[in-house]
């Protein structure tokens, strides 16, 4: 796989980070006077980076395009271009990031309408999109880490946009700083390769990384791997990402759904060079993604505000794709037409979501909603068939990505393929079983509204983009597996699939899941459609939903392990500082103003006393010359 | 154009414009502000000038001013620059005019006349030239020992409620690290003197004296001590929250931005080329200082309850990541080490200011007494999340560019102390946003708070607020803030920060183009590679 | 038949020219009408001080040994000589000084009136003002500088007394406190005339171990012998004698009170000229006499010299009277001035040694010492000058020019660079350490830090604390004291910023003849 | 009989001088002491002139009683003024400066 320069449109393929970039500081720098028109600006240059991504996407023809710009940073052996590479895997992000992105911006005119700050509302959105961009554009790591930490900032900041809110702003640290943890192991997996080969570019890594001993590829590909959980809230660093949800909810469709997410599931399969070279890594990867996608199945269980549960589902489904990467070579097209039919129907959700939150007065609670469905027919029918993508209804996106995932994983053939295989249909199960159970509490049965809340169907700007992505998450999967197979387009990137022989037939894979998926809605409808549900959570409940409930206790474990005792240290450190450090100075100065001050007694002021000491200073003096001379 | 006495220029202009400063008539402040601002300016463009006129590919020193001064001592008052040089009067002539900018309206403790303490910062202004151009040895001791007064002054008679104790802290701290380096001047002299007949404090000459190790080592300590002092690493580090707490905004710039950078530019460009074995030999033990100072520093940083300790911590740590450059002994970590020096004076110089600025408003040093700010100054909350952001090295900020290169560089010569130290960018991240989340975000509260909740409609900044308090925040709290946001002047001071934070940022190519050639010399002169860590370079695990 | 010695009147210009002066002096004092007699002093004084400056600048480059051998006309002895009359003349401009003291001078009118007696209250108020300090103060300058040129131990013990005799005399003469001054005078008296005794019995056995008092001939018999024990202690009894002078540790017990108690003036003058002279007559004991026999007094000088510095840093740290502080201060510098004495470097004649090095010192120190006391003399409240540190605090508020002047002499004490007192140090300790003594000097630089502190104190005081209520008032000086304000914060930054001719005169100097 | 016991006389002497001036308070005898180890220093230096038969020890003898007794003249002026101001010749009770 080798790289040209780039011709044509794509030469100018930098203007897609810049325009949203100039978005961004026009509406940033441009203060109160831009208020007026910043959200069309904003929008405005998403859809048209849209366009120019669409326009050389068709031009590229599974080329592999170089665009240099300048020199970053250089000196002695590094040489840190700032390159911008367009093939077929950075197309597909680009198109997945614009145009769902685009969407979501118009949708944001809608829902930020009262919202005096709403200006910076979008310069955020556009800078994340421009952050966003250059991580999956860039040709080197650097590059790769700059937007890496850019979506980090720009995710801080959408998080905390109602920073008034002291839950937010804390949400939104605790995001940033998780995100650190892992930016951490990517990082240092940089600076492993420049030790070992000297460049930090893709090319030169990838081409080289065979000539590495096995253990220094394996490191590489764990603190790769480190990066990644930390972006896309896997395993352990999955907690940041249900808090993120107290950002405002295009946010939570966009970044935390849709794209930033995933970009851990973009670092892995742009690395692949490095993992097909390294199974122990890959093995890890593996573990994580089963993990993960437990956790947020069960977790999602047992939330009652909308939006935990997506987030969950968004956890677990990100565990989906992990699986399906570190499948190896089999599994990088299956996790990332994953990744995109879930960008579209989990973005739609949240998009769902957004909207009865908007007709509820930002209530959250699904305890608080039900029977919406009558109320909000576009948000039902849409957020409804979302819901089915989702659990992979037979034939919607959900339903073709997801089993393609399961396949791969049966066909690893080994226990541990049954193992991986096992665990995701169970996954399967108990997605069905919570979004069954949303569906259920929010749309369906008798309301439990706030007195003085009427809902009512969201303005047209809001609808339009549901609708769209709605009818993407219904036609997404047939497309990318069936009609235009992501996997030939693909196939620069990866190389020629090999015809993978299946272990388990895939249409038994299919009614396997689909039986599992029918048995989740049913026992969701037996436990929480039948009977009326509590308008307050009950208390006295299992063991097991309880751990539900509070995720497994991640938060519990965080603050145990890592919180409290660092405050305990901090603390513990600032007393030493000042006591001892600073402490051992002040007591040296204290030292010599008391011996100062108890030396000065003996100057008596008595004649005798002086003369004294002078006469003894004499037979001192004379004893010392005599010993000197003697000896 | 080189024959131009730019740097005599460059001491001399500051130095007069102090004298005039201050034989200004009492009462003349504003004429004293004009007047400061003026020369700084003109300083500034010097400067640029300056590098205009130096040749990044040319020999090391460049600009050159040489008289002879004490013959007796074999002294001479030469001045030139190497790159390293260079960038750090660039950074001079960058922040004074800033700074002066900043104290414009800073109504100083008592009744002490500003013209005073314009007059103070400009005589420093000129001597921090001297320290960074001085190529003789005996000249940059003098210059090293002097800039305390200036700063002595600075702080005791303008700065905080304990200023007196901090000021004398400061001077002894500094004094004694500088008799001790005292000392190995004259050692070094004494040494030079036998080697080559005649003696010589001539930095050039120096280093071609070869010292027998076991004096080198002695020596080192005796140069090292001053710097880690000056620069401070831990544990010689307490004296600097104290005088960073008490200094006036002003003062607390230039000294952790310029003034504390003597020390790591001293270990550059005297520990290092000077004493080449011991460097090598005692360099586990300094990098054992940087990286702990790192790690304990961001800790204390976390828990500092007063903001400008908080800064100073802050800066401590930073300090480590240069001292690790610097001893890592690559030219890639070196260059980022100055870079750092450079990105730190402007990163932590911004911090200070916004801090500065934030204290005026609310009159309190505590984190605990402010909250809630952006919701009305966003300027001043963007302005601060800008150098919070840079403290923590965010990429697009000039700080991640020297930091990213410190440690990348590190890495193969230096493996388990940079992974320690990479470990402390989380930290960064903590102490950085804790602090601003605790001021910045949340509902209204502090000093800042008005005591009359009043209910008027929200401005545009605190808008916002309303909406999202009024729906969710529970009892959004009636009272509220009444923060001026940044005024006219308060923006021109911030702006050119920001602008070099992010130009630093995204385009450092030209600045390491100027610092390189110096430190690869430097390196070459401890026997490393001057072409940098080549690929596959042999990793020696063993620090 | 005995032949006359040998005598170069030239060489002996300096000291005839002081001499002289106080002998007309004390002619005038005899026959003057009283009211004439002050000014007429004073001139004298003058004219035989810096007559004296004159012609030993014109004798630089002398060296020579006259007077039958008792004398050395030689580069320390006229470079010291020289130092010592014009720091004197210095020192008489102040005593003059007029204008400040309500009383119109600093020295009481008639001594032998008892304090406090009624007649000393009318005194206190008359016009009539004291003139005898004028010659006494002559003779003693002409001691000194026949203390540094003595050439054999009885000369130098004749020149030890008569710069000893006035000194009692008018530090026991100052106008206010008399009580204090009085105290002064007789605790210097006693102590004085017993380390006189001391140096004298040294003298005694020195004579009795070589048979010669000439310090040439004692060094021929102590390279010979190596000096027996007579010889040995008659050197440590000596050094006590001249050590004691110099106010070093442990020799130094009476230099606080005295400082303390004597007239401002006077203080400034011991502190300056008798330094200088003690340190003139060290150098040559140990250079000449027992130059070859250095290992004998090298560790000696080593620990009186940790010894010094350490006492006078950390006493002076507690000090709350300015005077008293600057008596601790000139203690810990007399250490410094030691690790000079100790780079002995090659040569008995004392070439690449110490011996400039200390001789710059000496005069820098000098001068910034002086001037530093005239300050003090300017800050007075209603009894005499207001040396209690609490009085200064906010000076620099209240006379930001007097202020200053003594933060600079401060500074120049502490070893700034760029102040005549960094030339100095950097001087001495890099002769130190160039004859290997580097522990010494890390010693006497941790010592200078803790110094700088009580120095750094008093700036503190005057310029970072608000003003005393009850602050004192800062007279306007008159001529005399404006003019060695003037000349001492001149060479206080020209010694600092150029020292370099001054320097190679104090090299050129450094030899010994004889 | 030896010049020895002349040399171990005076040493003595010299010694009861030194020991006097630290136990002694009245001012006068404290000077007085002083006097007696100038003295003996005297019979010192005529001993050793003797011994050495030159006669430098003495005439420097000589200088010494010249000097002796300009110190006296000195000493005693300033005790005395001292006494009239204080009524007492007591070196403890001049005590005011200290520390």
């Amino acid at each position: 796989m080798d790289t040209a320069p780039a011709d044509g449109l794509i030469t100018s393929a930098w203007l897609l980070i810049a325009l949203p970039l100039a978005g961004a500081a026009v509406l940033l720098l441009g203060g109160r006077r831009t208020d007026r028109w910043g959200h069309l600006l904003g929008t405005g240059t998403v859809v048209a980076a849209f366009v120019l991504g669409l326009l050389c996407t068709l031009q590229l023809d599974g080329r592999r395009l170089d665009v240099e710009l300048f020199t970053f940073m250089a000196t002695g052996s590094l040489d840190v271009q700032a390159g911008l590479l367009f093939d077929p895997l950075s197309a597909v992000f680009v198109l997945l990031i614009t145009g769902v992105g685009a969407l979501i911006h118009v949708y944001s005119i809608g829902y930020m309408a009262h919202d005096p700050r709403r200006r910076r509302f979008f310069a955020y959105l556009n800078l994340f999109v421009a952050a966003m961009l250059l991580l999956v554009l860039g040709d080197n790591f650097v590059a790769l880490y700059v937007g890496w930490e850019g979506v980090g900032l720009a995710s801080y900041l959408l998080i905390a946009f109602w920073h008034e809110r002291p839950s937010a702003a804390t949400a939104a640290k605790k995001a940033f700083i998780m995100n650190r943890v892992g930016d951490v192991g990517l990082a240092l997996a940089i600076f492993l390769m420049f030790a070992q080969l000297g460049t930090v570019a893709y090319d030169g890594v990838f081409g080289a990384v065979g000539t590495l001993a096995g253990g220094t590829v394996t490191a590489i590909g764990l603190l790769l791997l480190l990066g990644a959980c930390g972006k896309s809230g896997q395993f352990p660093l999955q907690a940041w990402l249900p808090d993120a949800m107290e950002g405002p909810t295009p946010v939570s469709a966009l970044i935390h759904a849709a794209t930033m997410v995933t970009a851990g599931v973009y670092l892995i399969a742009r690395c692949a060079p490095i993992y097909d070279e390294t199974p122990t890594a890959r093995a890890v990867v593996l573990a994580v993604g089963a993990i993960t996608l437990m956790i947020g199945a069960i977790a999602g269980c047992a939330q009652d505000d909308i939006k935990k549960v997506l987030a969950y589902s968004t956890v677990s489904q990100i565990g989906y794709m992990f699986l399906a990467v570190g499948l190896g070579p089999v599994g990088y097209v299956a996790g990332l037409a994953h990744l995109l039919t879930h960008g579209f129907f989990k973005a739609g959700l949240f998009l769902g979501a957004g909207s009865v939150m908007h007709a509820m007065n930002d209530e959250v609670d699904m305890r608080r909603f039900g029977g919406l469905a009558s109320r909000m027919k576009v948000t039902f029918v849409t957020f409804g068939l979302g819901y089915l993508a989702l659990i992979g209804f037979p034939f919607l996106s959900g339903f073709y990505t997801k089993d393609a995932i399961i396949e791969a994983a049966f066909d690893r053939g080994d226990g541990w393929g049954y193992l991986l295989g096992g665990v995701a249909i169970l996954a399967a199960g108990l997605t069905a079983f919570y979004m069954t159970r949303l569906m259920l509490m929010t749309f369906f049965g008798r309301p439990r509204w706030e007195p003085g809340v009427h809902p009512h169907e969201s303005p047209s700007v809001m609808t339009a983009p549901m609708v769209l992505l709605a009818v993407g998450s219904v036609l997404a999967g047939f497309l990318l597996v069936v009609a235009f197979p992501l996997e030939a387009w693909l196939t620069p990137v990866f190389g020629e699939p090999e015809a993978a022989e299946h272990v388990v037939a895939p249409l038994v894979v299919s009614i396997l899941v689909t039986v599992v998926m029918a048995l989740g809605v049913l026992t969701a409808w037996l436990f929480v459609g039948r009977r009326e549900v509590p308008v307050t959570a009950p208390v006295r409940v299992s063991a097991v939903t309880r751990a539900a409930r509070r995720a497994l206790y991640a938060d519990a474990v965080n603050e145990s392990l890592f919180m409290r005792p660092g405050q305990w240290l901090t603390r513990a450190l600032v007393f030493v500082d000042n006591r001892g450090v600073d402490g051992a100075v002040n007591g040296l100065a204290a030292t010599l103003g008391g011996s100062s001050s108890r030396l000065g007694r003996t100057q008596t002021g008595f004649v005798r006393s002086y003369a004294l000491s002078m006469l003894g200073g004499a037979v001192v003096v004379a004893g010392a010359l005599l010993a000197v001379t003697a000896g | 154009m080189n024959t131009f006495p730019w740097l005599l220029t460059m001491i001399a202009v500051p130095a007069v414009g102090a004298a005039v400063v201050a034989a200004l008539p009492r009462g003349r402040d504003e004429s004293a502000k004009r007047a400061a601002l003026g020369v700084s300016l003109l300083v500034l463009l010097l400067a640029v000038l300056a590098t205009v006129a130096f040749d990044a590919g040319g020999e090391r020193f460049q600009l050159t001013t040489s008289v002879s001064w004490i013959p007796d001592f074999g002294v001479d008052f030469a001045l030139g620059v190497d790159g390293i040089a260079l960038v750090m009067l660039l950074l001079i002539g960058v922040l004074v005019p800033v700074v002066v900018l900043a104290s414009w309206r800073d109504e100083p403790t008592g009744h002490r006349s500003m013209k005073t303490f314009f007059a103070w910062l400009l005589l420093l202004e000129s001597l921090m030239v001297g320290v960074f151009a001085a190529t003789d040895v005996f000249l940059f001791y003098v210059f090293f020992e002097a800039m305390l007064v200036p700063m002595y002054f600075l702080i005791g008679s303008f700065g905080g409620p304990r200023r007196q104790y901090a000021a004398v802290k400061f001077f002894l701290y500094s004094l004694v690290g500088g008799l001790v380096m005292l000392a190995a001047v004259i050692g070094l002299y004494v040494v030079s003197a036998n080697e080559l007949g005649e003696g010589t404090f001539a930095f050039d000459a120096l280093r071609q004296v070869e010292i027998d190790p076991g004096v080198q080592k002695l020596l080192f300590l005796g140069f090292f001590v001053a710097f880690a002092i000056k620069a401070p690493l831990v544990p010689f580090h307490t004296w600097l929250p104290d005088s960073g707490a008490e200094a006036p905004i002003g003062g607390a710039v230039l000294l952790v931005g310029v003034l504390d950078k003597v020390g790591t530019f001293g270990f550059l460009r005297y520990c290092l080329p000077l004493f080449p074995d011991a460097s090598r030999d005692l360099a586990p033990y300094v990098l054992t200082l940087a990286v702990a100072g790192i790690l304990y520093a961001a800790l204390l940083a976390m828990g500092q309850s007063d903001l400008k300790r908080w800064v100073s911590y802050t800066s401590i740590a930073h300090f480590g990541f240069i001292a690790l450059g610097i001893f890592a002994f690559t030219t890639e970590a070196g260059t980022g080490a100055v870079l750092y020096m450079v990105n730190h004076g402007i990163a932590t110089g911004l911090l200070f200011l916004v801090v500065g600025m934030l204290i005026a408003r609310g009159g309190s040093r505590q984190i605990g007494d402010y909250g809630g700010v952006a919701a009305q100054a966003p300027l001043l909350a963007g302005a601060f999340l800008v150098a919070c952001l840079a403290a923590l090295a965010l990429p697009g900020t000039n700080s991640f560019v020297s930091e990213f290169l410190v440690l990348v560089g590190s890495f193969p010569t230096r493996p388990v102390f940079t992974v320690l130290a990479t470990v402390g960018i989380i930290l960064a991240a903590l102490y950085a946003l804790l602090v601003y989340q605790r001021t910045m975000h949340g509902p209204p509260r502090g000093v800042l708070l008005e005591p009359s909740p009043e209910t008027s409609a929200p401005t545009a900044g605190a808008g916002g607020g309303a909406t999202a308090t009024t729906l969710e925040a529970p009892a959004a709290a009636p009272a509220r803030l009444r923060v001026r946001d940044l005024s006219r002047r308060e923006l021109a001071v911030a702006a050119p920060m920001v602008a070099l934070i992010i130009a630093l940022g995204v385009y450092p190519q030209p600045l390491i183009d100027l610092i390189e050639p110096a430190v690869a010399a430097t390196m070459s002169d401890v026997g490393a590679d001057p072409a940098g860590v080549s690929p596959q370079a042999p990793v020696e695990g063993t620090d | 038949m005995i032949e006359a010695p040998d005598l170069s009147l030239a060489a002996l210009a300096p000291l005839l020219f002081v001499f002289g002066a106080a002998c007309v002096g004390v002619l005038v004092e005899a026959f003057a009408p009283r009211e004439s007699r002050h000014p007429v002093q004073v001139a004298v004084a003058l004219v035989g001080t810096l007559g004296g400056l004159v012609t030993s600048l014109l004798l630089a480059g002398e060296g020579l040994v006259t007077a039958g051998g008792a004398l050395a006309v030689d580069g320390p002895a006229v470079f010291l000589q020289a130092t010592i009359a014009g720091l004197g003349a210095l020192s008489l401009l102040l005593f003059a000084e007029r204008s400040l003291d309500p009383a119109r001078s600093a020295f009481v009118a008639a001594a032998a009136v008892p304090a406090g007696s009624p007649r000393d209250r009318e005194l206190m108020t008359a016009p009539r003002v004291q003139t005898e300090v004028y010659p006494l103060t002559t003779f003693a300058i002409g001691g000194m500088m026949l203390f540094v040129a003595a050439n054999d131990l009885l000369i130098m013990f004749v020149a030890l007394e008569v710069l000893s005799l006035p000194l009692y005399l008018i530090s026991g003469l100052a106008r206010r406190r008399r009580l204090l001054s009085q105290e002064a005078a007789v605790k210097y008296f006693l102590l004085g005339s017993f380390a006189s005794a001391f140096f004298l019995y040294g003298l005694a056995l020195v004579y009795g171990a070589t048979g010669s008092i000439r310090l040439s001939a004692i060094r021929e018999s102590a390279a010979g012998a190596g000096g027996g024990v007579l010889l040995v202690l008659g050197l440590a009894l000596l050094v006590v004698g001249l050590m004691f002078k110099a106010s070093v540790a442990p020799f130094h017990a009476w230099t606080p009170d005295v400082y303390q108690g004597a007239p401002t003036p006077v203080t400034a003058f011991m502190a300056a000229c008798t330094k200088v002279a003690a340190f003139g007559a060290i150098l040559r004991l140990l250079y000449v006499a027992f130059g070859t026999s250095e290992w004998t007094w090298r560790p000696l000088v080593y620990g009186i010299a940790i010894v010094s510095m350490v006492v006078g840093a950390v006493l002076g740290l507690t000090q709350t009277d300015l005077k008293r502080m600057l008596a601790y201060s000139s203690i810990a510098h007399a250490g410094f001035l030691l690790t000079g004495v100790i780079g002995y470097g090659s040569g008995a004649d004392g070439t690449g040694s110490g011996l400039g090095p200390t001789m710059f010192y000496l005069l820098a120190y000098g001068l910034t010492t002086i001037g530093a006391f005239a300050v003090l003399t300017l800050v007075r409240d209603g009894d005499g000058e207001a040396t209690h540190l609490s009085k200064w605090a906010g000076l620099g508020r209240r006379s930001p020019l007097t202020a200053a002047v003594m933060a600079l002499f401060l500074l120049a004490l502490a070893g700034i660079p760029l102040t005549s007192g960094f030339t100095g140090k950097f001087a001495v300790f890099r002769a130190a350490i160039d004859d290997g003594a580097w522990p010494l000097v890390v010693v006497a630089l941790l010592a200078s830090a803790v110094a700088a502190f009580f120095y750094l104190r008093v700036i503190v005081l005057m310029y970072f604390s608000e003003p005393a209520v009850d602050g004192p008032t800062v007279g306007v000086p008159g001529l005399p004291t404006t003019i060695v304000l003037a000349v001492t914060v001149t060479a206080t930054v020209v010694l600092g910023v150029v020292p370099g001719a001054v320097l190679d005169l104090a090299e050129q100097a450094a030899r010994f003849v004889g | 009989m030896s010049l020895t016991n002349y040399l171990v006389l005076a040493a003595i002497l010299f010694t009861i001088g030194a020991v006097g001036v630290l136990v002694r308070r009245n001012a006068i005898v404290v000077f007085m002491c002083i006097e007696l180890m100038l003295n003996s220093v005297n019979l010192t230096l005529v001993t050793f002139a003797r011994a050495s038969g030159t006669i430098d020890g003495q005439i420097i003898a000589l200088f010494v009683m010249v000097v002796a007794a300009a110190e006296v003249v000195i000493g005693l002026a300033i005790i005395m003024s001292i006494y009239r101001t204080r009524r007492s010749a007591s070196v403890d009770d001049a005590n005011l400066l200290k520390y």
